[in-house]
């Protein structure tokens, strides 16, 4: 545990560092980003909270059972949007031109819609899920087990 | 010579893997060979994000770009997957050695060996 | 000895390496750009996505993109299952 | 029935996937054990059925492409442009062949594990390892794009890696593991440099359309060795076989097959390089010869080793090394005559169905090996043949289907071995006659070193510790007789596997225009 400064910057950083990973996940197909980047922004909000306290602050509320649910979850969602195309070819982008991120933008360079690019920004959602649990659960083990103790079923 | 100006930044990247190589083969410490593949994957990422790259060109993301040519996206693609492959296979050899040290109470390729021919 | 076989060998892999670097074409002028032009023309309306390199990743190659999400999927699970708890369970049958 | 027939290559790719990924989450539950068994056996039931209705259609109508992401699975081409630009799958007769040999494999080491592993710690990820290793494979067999068939390398060997180290309380174990992660990291990254080359000198990544484009120029000489390299680090081919018997020897339960049959697909993954993607106008006979030499080396070092092991699967391990070697001998030569029409038909075409067909005997009975040097270790706790003893009392079906596997790996007739070792040695004889009298000398030894394990093993006196040994659980015998089954069917009819599965998959090898005219000759 380090000290008391740490400690409160680090409590008020991790809000921001959430949004910005938050961000990056949810306009993935606007901007540079996607769910690997931005999930990985948000576990370096998570490793910085480690840091600053201690692993085994974190024992009790990221457990391996949550984390386990979390992953598997954002791996199904990602496969069942491939599966959601197998009415034509698995991976057909079935949700271009549905109410649901379906519109097409203007041709050449413009200042870009949020509700565009069919499965793309889900599945960037899904992919930030997968990303943050996994590598959260990787890193809070070897921590874990760096020190003797194991992660809570 | 002439090549090597124009061709400088894929040298580079040879060369990065050149010297990882060098540490894969003849360094003994477990955490140096990890180190030496993370670089080797470098070198090869840079080699391909490097190959897309044409002079002048933007970025091939069209929320507000300037009109003219892009770089290729395809490379760009193949190096995003590369790297998260690459940070997946480290973080199992980090546990791989976590346990040898364990086992062990070292991280020297040599007197760790258990397996022998 | 082993050291200076190693060393030979090492320095004729790289020698190629280079030397093979040079005949690459030239930084910043890729010839055949076939597959990426159509990309770079066609993301935007078949896709509908602005991000041209998240319209490859995504949809041109998004095998791709489930078989990366499946590795580290599997690097967890492979970390998760080395840092196991040696512990057995009582058994439930 | 048509929806499955035109979606069976990303079903059988994805069913696994899926199945990966749900099964973490019925481990949780309390039902836990038993739930997530039938669910698993339920799901590869279902992907046998698959591969069975697509070997069929593969059979009936040709190679099969499926385009991810297209309108319609067989628009490789987008309109009016000749790259492709999504991933394709192509499945031809040498995929599914692959296909079947891995199936079969994973059947029988899912069964065999479900006993083995009860009790164990870990089972659930454990089982999402092996349908990830499964998926992999079966990816790779199906896959008809370069950077496609990096990642499901890199998913093979993550997943193989984890297998091999699952016994963590074990410091080889571990070694073994980390060995195996760190080969595949640099062989995956030879793999992926050389897809750069390709990639920056024909802008494509799909194999077919790199075939159509190849120009043989010094790029693509450079990028066959790092290819040819990577992979024959992964098939463990000598001299760069160091890896293997550490990983085969510490992986536990029916993971061994599944890490066997991994490397095999590397050596699938060869055979499409060199056969399909470089095969065109240039002369193979230099890159033929180098696969002899690497076979015959394997072949000759690999027995060499395994004679004086004392650990029951290292030694085996070690035969595998060797086994390997006779599937390249015998493509080897196909290859190096591939461009002389006259000894192909004579004797070229001949020795590839002899080394592909081995690729199936020798997955088949080794696995089974493999299977039987873990029951040992599962009832007795130890792998060193000099604490054995007196086994055959007790384990009498475990000592079955240790002289089957044994008499099939050595060339006894009417095994399996037989019928493979037999083709190479005849063609092999017309190519070159010191390398088949080789082969020959090789399968002595084999012999020999399978029966003194089993003269220590399971006859002599019976061990005072050994008394109360007892036989294995019955998932264990079933899933070794699936296997033991196969082998006897194999040899006793040689001649319908090899017309109905080998040659297809050696004439899909060889014809490497229809690979490429299924993707770029499909203008549309």
């Amino acid at each position: 545990m380090l000290s008391k400064i740490v400690r409160t910057v680090a409590n008020q950083l991790i809000l921001f560092i959430l949004i910005f990973g938050l961000y990056v996940i949810a306009h993935g197909h606007l901007t540079p980003g996607g769910g690997f980047q931005g999930g990985a922004v948000v576990v370096s909000g998570v490793v910085m909270l480690m840091v600053a306290f201690s692993s085994q602050d974190f024992k009790k509320s990221l457990n391996e059972r949550l984390l386990t649910i979390m992953e598997s979850t954002g791996a199904l969602i990602f496969a069942a949007l491939g599966f959601g195309g197998l009415g034509t070819v698995f991976f057909y982008n079935f949700l271009v031109g549905s109410p649901i991120f379906g519109r097409i933008p203007p041709t050449g360079p413009g200042p870009g819609d949020f509700w565009t690019a069919g499965f793309i920004p889900l599945m960037n959602f899904a992919v930030g899920l997968k990303v943050i649990a996994g590598l959260s659960a990787v890193i809070l083990a070897i921590a874990l087990f760096a020190r003797g103790e194991e992660m809570e079923e | 010579m002439e090549n090597i100006a124009h061709n400088f930044p894929f040298v580079a990247s040879a060369l990065l893997m050149g010297v990882a190589f060098y540490i894969i083969l003849f360094k003994k410490n477990l955490i140096k060979l990890i180190m030496g593949i993370g670089m080797l994957s470098s070198g090869v990422n840079l080699f391909i994000v490097a190959l897309g790259y044409r002079t002048g060109g933007n970025v091939p993301i069209y929320t507000d770009v300037p009109e003219g040519l892009m770089v290729l996206s395809v490379p760009q693609a193949l190096t995003l997957t590369s790297i998260v492959i690459n940070v997946a296979v480290l973080a199992l050899m980090l546990t791989m050695v976590i346990h040898t040290y364990r086992h062990t109470g070292d991280i020297d390729s040599e007197k760790s060996r258990k397996l022998k021919g | 000895m082993r050291r200076a076989i190693g060393l030979i060998l090492l320095l004729v892999l790289v020698a190629f390496l280079v030397s093979g670097m040079l005949l690459v074409h030239p930084f910043g002028n890729p010839s055949p750009t076939d597959m990426d032009d159509y990309i770079i023309e066609n993301a935007q309306n078949q896709t509908g996505s602005n991000s041209v390199v998240a319209s490859v990743v995504f949809d041109y190659r998004g095998l791709d993109t489930l078989g990366e999400a499946t590795i580290l999927f599997t690097a967890v699970t492979g970390v998760l299952l080395l840092l196991r708890t040696q512990k057995r369970k009582e058994d439930g049958s | 029935m048509d929806f499955l027939v035109t979606h069976a290559p990303i079903l059988i790719v994805a069913l696994p996937l899926v199945a990966a990924f749900v099964i973490p989450l019925i481990g949780i539950g309390r039902a836990g054990d038993r739930g997530r068994n039938i669910f698993s056996l339920v799901i590869l039931g279902l992907i046998v059925f698959l591969v069975a209705i697509l070997a069929e259609n593969v059979h009936a109508v040709g190679i099969r492409v499926y385009t991810f992401g297209a309108t319609a699975p067989e628009l490789a081409l987008p309109h009016g442009y000749m790259v492709p630009v999504r991933i394709i799958f192509e499945v031809d007769s040498m995929s599914i062949f692959m296909g079947i040999i891995v199936t079969t494999v994973a059947l029988a080491a899912l069964i065999y594990s479900l006993h083995f592993m009860k009790g164990q710690t870990g089972q659930a990820r454990f089982y999402s390892l092996m349908f990830l290793l499964y998926a992999a494979m079966m990816g790779l067999a199906f896959t008809g794009d370069m950077f496609n068939l990096f990642v499901f390398l890199e998913i093979a060997s993550i997943a193989g890696a984890g297998l091999a180290a699952y016994r963590t309380n074990m410091a080889d174990a571990v070694e073994g593991g980390f060995k195996y992660i760190v080969i595949s990291a640099i062989s995956a990254l030879l793999v992926l440099f050389a897809i750069g080359i390709l990639y920056a000198q024909y802008n494509v990544l799909n194999i077919a359309a790199l075939a159509y484009y190849m120009q043989y120029t010094p790029l693509d000489m450079l990028a066959l060795g790092l290819l040819a390299g990577a992979f024959v680090i992964k098939l463990a081919g000598a001299p760069l076989h160091m890896w293997a018997p550490d990983t085969y020897t510490v992986a536990p339960a029916g993971s061994t097959p599944m890490i066997l049959a991994a490397s095999y697909m590397s050596m699938y993954a060869l055979y499409r390089v060199t056969f399909t993607m470089y095969g065109g106008q240039i002369d193979t006979t230099a890159i033929g010869w180098i696969v002899i030499i690497v076979g015959v080396l394997s072949m000759f070092i690999g027995v060499m080793m395994a004679v004086h092991q004392t650990d029951i699967k290292r030694m085996m391990a070690y035969h595998a090394i060797s086994q390997g070697g006779y599937m390249l001998l015998g493509v080897g030569v196909g290859l190096a005559v591939l461009a002389d029409p006259v000894a192909l038909a004579n004797y070229g075409r001949d020795a590839m169905n002899g080394g592909i067909f081995h690729i199936i005997n020798h997955v088949f009975y080794k696995s089974l090996l493999f299977m039987t040097a873990e029951a040992i270790f599962f009832r007795i706790g130890t792998r060193d043949t000099n604490k054995m003893g007196g086994l055959a009392r007790n384990m009498k079906w475990t000592t079955a289907f240790y002289v089957i596997g044994a008499l099939a790996i050595s060339g006894i007739p009417p095994f399996n071995g037989f019928a493979s070792k037999l083709l190479i040695y005849e063609t092999v004889l017309k190519f070159s006659p010191v390398l088949s009298v080789i082969a020959m000398f090789v399968s002595l030894v084999t012999l020999a070193s399978f029966a003194k394990v089993f003269y220590a093993a399971f006859t002599g006196p019976e061990l005072p510790a050994f008394r109360e040994v007892r036989e294995v659980p019955k998932s264990m015998i079933i899933g070794m007789s699936i296997l033991a089954a196969c082998i006897i069917f194999l040899g006793l009819f040689p001649g319908l596997v090899v017309d109905n599965i080998v040659a297809p998959a050696t004439d899909a090898l060889i014809n490497h225009t229809a690979y490429v005219n299924a993707v770029m000759g499909a203008v549309p």
